[in-house]
């Protein structure tokens, strides 16, 4: 018998510290999946951001630098002009990157910054006890909307997503989902394509995922997964927003 | 070389720093040092280097945090309200041991203020502005030689403590122009072996500020602590007219460049004045100070702000035991020689010739 | 013919993969793991198809899959 | 030796680079030299001025409350700066923007420059200011002539070097205005 | 009201903001200071207030700023990184003196350090980590009841000075519960006839911090000066044990809470150290330590960090004519009572029983 | 005879301190006509930015608070949030409002604040001397790109505008240019309509002024102002990009 | 009167509710009371504890080295608050999750309570930490039962006051588990 | 009928003015005003016909239209 599903070497041998069914966990492998595939254990530069994401550095076995809480595409500019031929990527929380970090994204985007972005939206800052983000739906009910996310008074949920291909200096752009293998498949080869699109010389590339914050959405991990096919996904659409040279996924 | 130039304050610095081997700096424009990524926006290219002018302050800081953090030589130079955006960015660098030279031309505050020469930032520089016990070595040029002398010196600093620098000047010293002899920088000896460059054929290192295992962030600090420790190996000041000096005026950066004139004048006059000029303001020549209050015992501090450094001086010298005057000027204007000569007389026929 | 392999230890009992097997073979058992969590188990291991959907929904990579 | 002078005027008549080409003039001549600029919150109009210091000894402050010359371009510095020069010092005025009856100084050797006039003799009005600073430097000997020419080289940026001569000539004529009085 | 709840710090402050009639709140998510957003999330509607969660602790002190100019009491909270990002703020609503209060719960540092508690942000505090001269007035609770007592009492103090009020806390005041009695706040009177408010019926206002013309900038920051020398009438301090003491420690903040229990320790053991607590860090009661290094020689600062407030009390009583030792706990744990006793002892049996 | 063109009276009669030729002075007057025409002269709170408008409070007949650079958006939503019933209007330069302050304005415009931002873009710093902008456009020197920007490095010019438009809680946008009579006579009108959206309480209103500053771009008066519709327009195109309820300008 | 006392276990077995109701307890008792929990970097799961100090006078320390008492409901728990349990004082052992020969600690009194059975017993698993609490609290006589019963009404937030009875009787269970020894 | 008048002191010989006119009938002149700016003037005011453009595009507002 064949082991045809293993554990990416690039990822340590170590317990995630993430709660159950947290698709952070997901993501992180995914991640790995992608340095293991393109052979980068050696020449890759992560950055951490602040959020539940922060202890990235204990599971890739890669060189990684922690940024202060939303200023992971700042870091990674410097990090990436000084090195331009190691791999760099970002993995930001919706928090980190919508929020303090918005004009750290944007502009690092906009001055085409050859790096790669892993976006994780869970509708929370998930570290810091579940807060709106900028990403929290209408009506979701979190530790500082009570009564739940009302737009009159604290806006609209962010599609930074659409907000990135918006962005002339973007090469790539997608949003994908883990919630069920189907989605999980179809966010691999959007990932590849990120990575891809920096280790070609292209540029930008940005990838949000939906995940699920079970516990601070205050469900089960299996009702959490099923609302971003049903509540999510309708606002947040799945796709590649923006490719440089398209071809099917 | 060794020809003499005719330079901008502001203008040395980046000659400095390119000198040094800075091949990266981040900025964000703010009057009145401009002249720094200006002079690097046009030179940094031609010796292979990266100038970027970041969409902030904040962003400048941590494009340099990464740029630190794979080895290069990299600066960042803003005015006092960038700097104060700067801080948390600091309070990192220091807290991951990551090397970046931060230049500070200050100008007035509080706010937006204005744009005329301060020191008003000299506890934001020597306290640590951001969160956390941590501390940056703090330069003070007076003169246009001296921004050059003092960057590159910088550079040196910043890789040997693996901590940020500060080069705390005004736009008094930003502005002037003054003859400048350029010369060689000579290379100070050391690998890196902490640098982020891809794990290829080694384990993978890290960089971060956050320990939270019981104990762990105390013995962190404890290790910072002894660093800053170390750094008073660096200590620098300047002497002048000390020989029998029974008032000593203490004062740094411009207003010290000042005094010169105002001091000189004052010997011309018989009054036994001398200067005591800290060249680093962190680690501060506290011992220097002492051993000069043994033998003297009236200080007066000089300060363009209401006071701060000040504090240090009666740190140093133990007032009670000894006279500690200050006179202020908060920026917004400066303060001539023969205005500073008054003030001076005040305390000289108070104290000395009570 | 194929067959899963949990790494118990590491289990946290989402049931994650219990939702992603298509031949409804996962479940979470009430078995405790160290950790304090009920692990997840194979009710039925002739019936897996190797199909992997557990083991790639599985957050804290507990599956490991062979064919 | 020591020198030191304020050059004022509106933004836009050349005070900067009058101050340099002074301060490039001292160094030639071995001087020390210091050189300080003081802008309005204006980007172009509003009003500007700088100091020079010359010396054969290091240099202390270069911001000077009561200098040895002023040169003042216009009336506004005129009434900022001429009541600062020291007794006995030289204040030079633009004669062709300030009236000449506003010039009432005590104790000072004052110098009016038609510069207007002069530099149009030359060639064109723009060159108002290096009339001025030749003027200057003939009537108080900081530096000689010849060097301040010289230090057009060094102060001016090279797209400029084309108008070298007409600035030199400009400079000669400001220093004849003092030599023979017209 | 009289009735007596079981509170968690950090509500506490919540509270004593919402009584003291503080009606917009404005702030970014960070450990552990969450539950004041949180609650004042929930509770600020109910008085017809506003909450808004900013895009960060930038945007938060911003909004506070203009909120505080139309004359709204207005508050903002934040943890040690956060008050970093928040400084250039701070010094502009120095500048331009508009009133606010501002909540730094801090916690390890530097850099993201850690959530344990920390008192590493003294400085930046008490010296202002922004650029220029200016200072808030700094108040030092170290219990529940005395969380609600300051805040309430910041917002008088900044409505007092027209300038920002920091009360500084940390992880462990924030999140400690203690049963609290809450009460009735009495409003001081006083127009503010500064506002911004629309210039019906009278002629523009204007709040700025810019000041360019010639000396205006000078005078401005004398003015503010004048005020922060005022300031000195609001100094509080308490102290305990103080008769016969032989030794003085001194402490703020929850570091004082715990050394509660220690001096009580070591009096038992018959040795004779009493505490002295400064409640207002800035002003710092200089005065009253002066006074009391009359009647006792031996001073000793306690801290977690190592080593910030020790300065003031050494400026305070005058190092080099009294002793003043130093024991510091940097972040990531907490001293225990009876390790503080140890550290007491030592610096008892070296100074006293020598 | 009628006097048919006046200085608004919430103009303040002094003199500007700009650049001969340069457009603040045009784009203060509009706003201050719009002042008096709505009668706001007594309930507006004007928040000055910094930038060379930085002395907005010197020239506007209102209440004025300075906010420190790039923050005005936020300034302003304190300001508004407290007094709902004032008029509040940010003005802001294109460093000002794209680069430092970006994450405050995406922010501010994403939870629709009911406040009137006037932007000035002028593809430069200008107050600081001329440094590159987001806006500035591709290969225009200035002195920070003393080689002409240059995407690869420097990224793209910024059109705020258009990432205005994206957001959801905005609801005019619009970009005009005061460069002829005929785009002035249109600016005029689209102000009014930003003025309207919040005297109507119908949420945040956004106008991108296109902008001559002849200083830093080294031209006349009239090759700057003839710069904006020859460079400037063809990549910054003017027009409402959105709004509430249609109706013809 | 002065205790303190530390409950530590997993994040999710309710050690902060326990505390809560204990101190709840103590101020209907008029005692002082502090409350201090520390949490680990995990939302879920992980470990995490308080402590409660009660004092008939102002409590200093809210952070106890050396407790007079610990409640641990778990391994981690015992091997970390254990050794640091005063001599002569309180060890209360969840013995469901911790195996009874681990209990080794000198000079103490233990108590291990069988809370996952004792909780089943009166209907619901999840009431363990109540069945700690009680039994804890009977043996250690910090408060009457009375008063921890009754404190269950501020403790919890009113959505779960239904279940009040329930929690009530797991104390109950608790008490009598140290009244009869079993 | 119509006539323009310029306030001549706050004139900063920007053009822009002249720019503006639709009648080419204003120029900078050589005169020079206090802030030593050269001065904006009309030429034949005959020609006016007070559609105010010089006035709208004056950054300075120095320009008052009556008709
Ligand atoms: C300057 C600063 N502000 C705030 C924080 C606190 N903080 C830590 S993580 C976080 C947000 C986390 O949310 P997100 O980025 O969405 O990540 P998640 O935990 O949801 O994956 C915040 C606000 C901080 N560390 N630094
Ligand atoms: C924190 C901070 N950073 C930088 C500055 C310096 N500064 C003042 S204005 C300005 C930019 C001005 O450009 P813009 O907003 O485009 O306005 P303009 O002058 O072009 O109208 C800058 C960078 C500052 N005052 N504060
Ligand atoms: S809090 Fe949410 S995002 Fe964070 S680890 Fe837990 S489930 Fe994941
Ligand atoms: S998905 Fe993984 S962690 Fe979750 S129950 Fe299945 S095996 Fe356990
Ligand atoms: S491999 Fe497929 S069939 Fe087998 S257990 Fe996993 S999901 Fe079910
Ligand atoms: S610098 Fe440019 S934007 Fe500023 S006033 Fe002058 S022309 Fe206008
Ligand atoms: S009003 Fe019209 S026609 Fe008359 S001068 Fe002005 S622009 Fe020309
Ligand atoms: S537009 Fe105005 S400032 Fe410019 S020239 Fe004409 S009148 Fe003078
Ligand atoms: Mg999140
Ligand atoms: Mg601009």
């Amino acid at each position: 018998m064949k082991q045809i599903f293993k554990r990416p070497k690039a990822l340590v041998d170590v317990p995630f510290h993430f709660c159950p069914g947290c698709h952070h966990g997901i993501i992180h492998r995914l991640v790995a999946e992608c340095i293991d595939r393109y052979k980068l254990r050696g020449s890759t530069i992560g950055v951490a951001s602040v959020g539940c994401s922060v202890f990235l550095y204990d599971y890739m076995d890669v060189d990684v630098l922690e940024a202060p809480h939303g200023r992971a595409a700042a870091v990674a500019t410097g990090v990436k002009r000084a090195c331009p031929s190691n791999f760099v990527f970002t993995y930001q929380g919706d928090g980190d990157l919508a929020a303090i970090g918005t004009a750290e994204i944007v502009h690092a985007a906009n001055r085409g910054e050859h790096i790669t972005v892993v976006f994780v939206n869970n509708t929370v800052f998930g570290m810091t006890g579940g807060q709106m983000a900028p990403t929290t739906m209408e009506g979701q009910e979190t530790t500082t909307t009570p009564f739940g996310r009302e737009p009159g008074t604290n806006g609209y949920p962010i599609k930074m997503a659409e907000v990135m291909a918006e962005l002339t200096g973007t090469t790539f752009v997608a949003r994908v989902a883990v919630d069920n293998p189907k989605n999980l498949m179809r966010a691999k080869k959007v990932l590849r394509r990120a990575f891809e699109t920096q280790i070609k010389g292209k540029g930008f590339s940005f990838v949000e995922f939906l995940s699920a914050c079970p516990t601070n959405w205050k469900m089960s991990p299996e009702r959490a997964t099923r609302r971003i096919g049903e509540e999510m996904v309708p606002y947040f659409p799945l796709g590649i927003f923006k490719e440089d040279n398209a071809s099917g996924v | 070389m060794a020809e003499i130039e005719f330079v901008k304050g502001n203008e040395a610095i980046a000659m400095g720093a390119i000198e040094a081997g800075c091949r990266f700096y981040f900025g964000y424009p703010i009057t009145p040092q401009n002249d720094i990524p200006e002079y690097m926006s046009r030179h940094l290219p031609e010796v292979g280097g990266t100038f970027i002018q970041a969409e902030s302050e904040i962003a400048s800081i941590n494009m340099m945090l990464g740029a630190g953090a794979t080895g290069a030589r990299a600066m960042t130079s803003s005015s006092s309200p960038g700097i104060s955006l700067k801080q948390e960015g600091i309070s990192y660098m220091c807290g991951s041991q990551i090397p970046g030279v931060i230049i500070n031309m200050s100008r007035s505050g509080p706010g937006l203020g204005g744009i005329s020469p301060s020191q008003g930032d000299y506890f934001q520089a020597t306290r640590g502005g951001g969160h956390g016990d941590y501390r940056t070595i703090v330069l003070a040029p007076y003169s246009v030689q001296e921004n050059y002398d003092l960057t590159m010196k910088a550079f040196d600093l910043a890789d040997k403590y693996r901590n940020p620098v500060v080069v705390l000047g005004d736009a008094l010293l930003g502005q002037m122009k003054e003859p400048l002899r350029r010369h060689k920088y000579r290379k100070k000896k050391g690998e890196k072996d902490w640098i982020l460059t891809g794990a290829k054929g080694r384990s993978p290192r890290l960089l971060k500020s956050l320990y939270l295992s019981e104990g762990e962030l105390t013995e962190h600090n404890w290790r910072l602590y002894r660093k800053y420790q170390r750094m008073k190996r660096e200590i620098m000041y300047k002497v002048e007219f000390l020989e029998g000096a029974k008032l000593v005026v203490v004062a740094f950066g411009s207003v010290a460049r000042i005094l010169k004139s105002t001091v000189a004048m004052a010997r011309d006059k018989g009054m036994k004045v001398g200067l005591f000029r800290p060249v680093t303001l962190y680690p501060f020549p506290y011992a220097a100070l002492d051993k000069l209050s043994h033998k003297v015992r009236n200080f007066m501090a000089v300060e363009l702000n209401t006071g701060q450094m000040v504090e240090d001086v009666k740190l140093a010298v133990g007032h009670k035991k000894n006279q500690v005057d200050f006179y202020g000027r908060p920026p917004g204007s400066i303060p001539s020689p023969d205005e500073l000569l008054e003030e001076i007389k005040k305390v000289y026929n108070k104290r000395v010739k009570k | 013919m194929a067959k899963v392999k949990f790494r118990e230890e590491r289990c946290k009992g989402c049931g994650l993969c219990v939702m992603a097997c298509p031949k409804g073979i996962l479940r979470v058992s009430s078995r405790i793991n160290r950790s304090g969590y009920p692990v997840a188990e194979v009710q039925d291991m002739e019936a897996c198809t190797g199909c992997t959907f557990c083991a790639e929904m599985c957050p804290d990579v507990v599956i490991t899959v062979f064919k | 030796m020591y020198f030191d002078c304020i050059i004022a005027g509106f933004g836009g008549q050349g005070v900067m680079v009058m101050g340099n080409i002074l301060a490039y003039a001292a160094i030639r001549e071995k001087k020390k030299v210091t050189y300080m600029p003081v802008y309005g919150v204006e980007m172009r109009g509003g009003t500007a001025n700088c100091t020079v210091v010359v010396s054969d000894r290091e240099i202390g402050s270069p911001i000077i409350q009561r200098p040895v010359c002023a040169i003042v371009m216009n009336l506004p510095s005129l009434e900022k700066f001429g009541p600062r020069v020291r007794k006995g010092g030289l204040l030079v005025v633009n004669a062709s923007l300030v009236p000449e009856e506003e010039i009432r100084f005590r104790g000072l050797q004052t110098l009016s420059v038609p510069s207007r006039e002069l530099a149009l003799e030359v060639g064109n009005e723009r060159l108002a200011n290096m009339v001025v600073l030749g003027a200057a430097v003939q009537k108080s000997g900081v530096v000689h002539l010849r060097s301040l020419k010289k230090a057009l080289y060094p102060a001016l940026d090279r797209r400029y070097h084309k108008m070298i001569d007409m600035n030199m000539k400009a400079m000669d004529r400001g220093a004849q205005f003092v030599e023979k009085g017209r």
